[in-house]
């Protein structure tokens, strides 16, 4: 059952934000209760996913990196079987051979993930340069980091993009945060949007965390790429609410820091939003919240009772 | 069947297999300024320049391998394959297994190399062992015309990753070669040059012209040598190589990349470990030293293998050596 | 003498010889946030976190290491060398040759590797091959704490590119580690872990502790196994693996990396060139195989040379097949 | 005799200038006879490489490429040495291992050539480090090319430097051609000393064929990277006179933009200017070339006699 979603009304959005949410909280429930895989978490950036993937087609193609959860959920991947992959059993997106870090999805258009900091950026050109030869409709997102914007492949992949006008959105996804570096001892800037004027390439910053106004700049971008046929970059500005990963516990992180950008939780801004500006009421609300754990509990269920790989998958899936 | 050049063939095999299907693109530093009658024929969309950046060259090839085209590119000399890693090996040679084989990636990556040419060691470097040691990949590296060919043909029409080296030496060396399909050589076969029942004598590239003239200077002592040209190194085409040394119960490999962990050591290993009791002798590797390549003329002709280093190898093993 | 772990050993390691030596400096992704006592002890200035940048990460410590400093950086895992290896190859590896010895380079790369965490091909790749096959370095892959101590330290003090790759199954383990100079451990010697006449098993990293497993197992049925741990994978020590060649007749080189072009196929090759009267048996190679490594626990486990592959394959030697 | 050279008046830098021409000359001349080693002539930059070599000092250091020659010996580099090297003669700069593509002269402070295009660019960094680290005096140049610019080591050079503050005056010689492919089509920008803009690099582009005009950017680029620490972008917008290398006849190039360039010759301007501004006369610069075809011959003969190496010093100088 795998259905792309494009849906983009306010509630919609919500509910994908919600699933996001729950779905790493589950993860860090069962991870914190042992004898479950490390994960990297979206905490905190399910705005900057959602917004930009509901402003996608389904005909059009996302690459993603190690942090992929809310990009895949926001598409419509089925969490039983995001966790079933992240488990390593047969049932997940990738029969289990994946694990967490590079889970594509290619019936969700979701192509060609890597945890190689670049290299969805790397690959993003040549998805690209198929739609554009082959005369297929739909663009191609690239999902990086503010670390990634660090790697030499992202001069390259922006340049190339620009010369042969590839239609690509990069979207960078900034969460202050590069591992266990802070992106402000890794460059002079604080913004990576403009970095795109070098190679001609238009660009927009926008606020990360309110899922309304990165709808409206992804639709703003989509629209122009399809237009032109040529690249941008959107930088979404968010922040990494948990640890790199399951056990990196952030104490090197600046308490006032965290404190900061969780007074700007995107969930609880989207709530206020909903609450005041579209009628819904604090019922309304927890039962929303209630549908996404009842959800969480099958994809759980599902996940635990499917069937590790038979030992003969080793050697099988290596050429064509 | 005409007689043309090694460099000849390769442009053959791309015209012949760019019109065969038009999903086949051609891109690198300079191929469309280099091939011309190609842009003419095929259009600029297909035989394109690229900026210098070898990463992203290879990065796109793969993305693109993976949603529908069939690209070929050109990288130029093997070296220059240090910035091009990532996408080759972490992504073309693993990503169809890591996604549980959502993906294939039909592509194909050229790369000169091979000293001769007083370049030095920064274009000379003979890198393929690199490949074969790394899952997911297939690498092919020619001796002749009909070789290259329908070599580069097989390898464009397979739907894995395949690296094709040249070694420039033979750029210029002309042989017959069969026209459209019947030049097709499989991937994964390896050659009988000469056959002969005293010693087998394993080379790819121009070792193989290296050991053919090393078999003359043999046959003149009175040594029937075989000649096995391995055209592929991987997949290696073990059965050939298992029923020659069977036959000769001696054995030689000759290439010019490094010895540590090269083709040799993985034929010298693969031999002793399924072909021991045939074993008349040591199984002898003739390969240049663990250096990087001089530029030098005298150092240069020094660092390659040579006839007589083949020559003296051999009647170290038939002396018991 | 003291008991710590494999991790408090490297850092031990690192600690002595920036004491040592104010030329020592230490950088790479968030080092400086994971290491603060070295921070603290050394100065933000000899412990740098970098960008998210391997190439010129590498890059930088090969042009610091020819001009006065003695770099060592963090890069992580294996696979991300990838983006790395024109500095490391074409660089470091080459450019004292090239310049005639007018550099050197007094540098180590670190980098992490080994399956066992689930965490997929991107991650788990043994790479090490890559390193021996390419001239100008050095490669070190220790097994156990006093080991890592004295090898990394050695590695510091080597004025040549030294690869220090460290297995992640191997952090926790803890050992009996010497202070100060003591500690020392020369690059180029392997070590016996076990001695025994029968059969050598040859084993480097995590897998040394599979044969000692091993060995156990076969000492049970009566097999007197001698157990190898090399070490350093370059310069490999031959006398030590030709003299217990010799003794045994019989070998079996096992390793996680894949087995085409590996360790393994130099160590078997190796030895049939130079010790082939002494062999007894096929050399036997227990590997990984040729595929990426799965995330998978199951297929992760299967993946990996466990201690029964080594018995059965020293049974099937013994049994003469 | 190993000299670096750092005059700077008018008449110093002619003859270095003229000194290169007549090496790049004489070497087309050798290669067109036959039996000689193919090069990346220099041809047409003289003034680019001049103006900004005699801006260092002499505790200043250089990293440079496969097209060197002109900064070798505007530095002071023995052409004889330099075509012994070029030849694979144990007089040679790196005794003949090298050949001509990554000529480095630690005497003469030119370390760590590479012909890997980029290679340059990742090296710096480390050798200004070593500056910063050891705190020795001096600065370091690092001359690299337009399509150099293209590979990813060109950002995360240039980024690293920033963050870290090393003394890099990175030189960036604009010649409008990337071996077969013209720059136009490898970028959208015309000049590339603007991308330094974001890393929050200080950058300038001059004509790089008046020598005047490099001298006078180069010293005040080097004066500010002295002063603040910091690095530095210089754009030499110049000219590839020759094919990419010896058997390149250039039937690729636009014939007007060569003639266009040729008119811009850097000899010809500075001939033009010592005549008319520092009073030399034709029969002056008619002696001062006769000088340099002289030096020439004794370059030629002295690498021509000189020794191939001995085939024992294959395995030496790999390990130190
Ligand atoms: C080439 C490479 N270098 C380093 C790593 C280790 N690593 C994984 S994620 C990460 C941080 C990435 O930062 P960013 O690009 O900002 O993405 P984020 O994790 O913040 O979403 C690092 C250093 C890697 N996977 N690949
Ligand atoms: C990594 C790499 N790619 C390709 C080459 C082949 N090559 C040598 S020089 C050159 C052109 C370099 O152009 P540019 O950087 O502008 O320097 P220029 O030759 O114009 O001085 C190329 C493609 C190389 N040596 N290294
Ligand atoms: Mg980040
Ligand atoms: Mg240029």
């Amino acid at each position: 059952m795998d259905f792309i979603r494009t849906e983009r009304d306010p509630l919609s959005l919500y509910q994908s934000m919600l699933l996001i949410r729950a779905y790493e909280k589950r993860l860090a429930a069962l991870f914190a209760a042992g004898n479950f895989p490390l994960t990297c978490s979206a905490q905190g950036q399910e705005a900057a996913a959602v917004g930009v993937v509901r402003a996608l087609n389904a005909d059009d193609r996302i690459l993603t990196n190690h942090r992929s959860s809310a990009h895949l959920l926001a598409r419509g991947a089925d969490p039983g079987r995001l966790i079933a992959e992240v488990m390593g059993k047969t049932t997940g997106y990738c029969g289990g051979k994946s694990g967490t870090l590079h889970i594509s999805a290619k019936a969700l258009g979701v192509v060609l993930t890597s945890t190689i900091v670049g290299g969805e950026l790397s690959l993003a050109t040549g998805v690209a340069l198929s739609k554009q030869m082959l005369k297929q409709a739909g663009i191609v997102a690239c999902f990086f980091g503010d670390g990634a914007a660090c790697e030499g492949i992202f001069h390259e992949s922006l340049n190339l993009a620009s010369v042969w006008e590839l239609p690509v959105l990069y979207v960078c996804e900034n969460n202050q945060w590069q591992a266990f570096v802070h992106r402000r001892e890794t460059m002079i800037a604080d913004r990576i949007a403009p970095w795109a004027g070098n190679y001609a390439i238009d660009y927009a910053s926008v606020d990360g965390n309110d899922v309304n106004a990165v709808l409206t700049a992804a639709e703003a971008a989509v629209e122009r790429i399809r237009r032109t046929g040529k690249p941008y970059l959107l930088e979404t500005c968010t922040y990494r609410q948990k640890g790199h990963f399951s056990l990196d516990d952030q104490g090197y992180v600046d308490a006032d820091e965290l404190t900061r950008w969780k007074a700007l939780d995107p969930l609880r801004r989207m709530e206020a939003y909903l609450l005041e500006s579209a009628g819904l009421s604090a019922d309304d609300l927890a039962a929303l919240r209630a549908q996404a754990e009842a959800g969480l509990d099958d994809a759980v269920a599902f996940a635990q009772q499917s069937p590790y790989p038979d030992s003969s998958a080793l050697t099988a899936d290596v050429y064509a | 069947m005409s007689e043309i050049t090694v460099n000849d063939a390769i442009v053959q095999a791309l015209n012949e297999e760019m019109q065969r299907d038009a999903r086949v693109l051609l891109f690198g530093e300079g191929v469309a300024t280099l091939q011309p009658e190609l842009v003419k024929r095929f259009g600029a969309d297909r035989v394109r320049n690229t900026p210098l950046s070898e990463a992203i060259i290879a990065g796109t090839a793969v993305g693109a391998a993976a949603t529908g085209l069939r690209p070929v590119i050109d990288m130029l000399y093997a070296p220059f394959l240090a910035y091009a890693m990532d996408a080759i090996v972490n992504s073309a040679g693993k990503l169809r297994y890591m996604s549980g084989g959502q993906f294939e990636f039909p592509l194909v990556v050229l790369a000169k190399t091979g000293a001769g040419w007083g370049v030095g060691a920064q274009h000379s470097h003979n890198l393929e062992a690199w490949f074969v040691h790394s899952p997911g990949l297939k690498v092919v590296m020619p001796s002749n015309a009909a070789d290259f060919k329908g070599l580069l043909k097989s390898a464009i029409r397979d739907d894995n990753p395949v690296l094709f080296f040249s070694d420039m030496a033979l750029g210029y060396d002309s042989g017959r070669v069969a026209a459209g399909e019947e030049a097709l050589v499989p991937i994964g076969k390896a050659a009988i040059a000469r056959s002969g029942c005293d010693v087998t004598l394993v080379a790819y590239a121009k070792c193989v012209p290296t050991c053919l003239q090393a078999a003359e200077q043999l046959a003149a002592l009175g040594v029937d040598a075989e000649v096995i040209d391995l055209r592929t190194l991987k997949p290696l085409d073990e059965a050939t190589l298992l029923t020659s040394v069977r036959k000769t119960g001696r054995l030689v490999v000759v290439h010019e990349a490094g010895p540590l962990c090269g083709i040799g050591a993985e034929i010298a290993a693969l031999i002793s470990e399924q072909a021991f009791s045939a074993l008349k002798a040591p199984v002898r590797r003739v390969t240049s030293p663990d250096v990087p390549t001089p530029a030098s003329p005298v150092l240069e002709r020094a660092f390659l293998p040579q006839a007589p280093d083949v020559v003296a190898a051999v009647r170290g093993l038939l002396g018991g050596a």
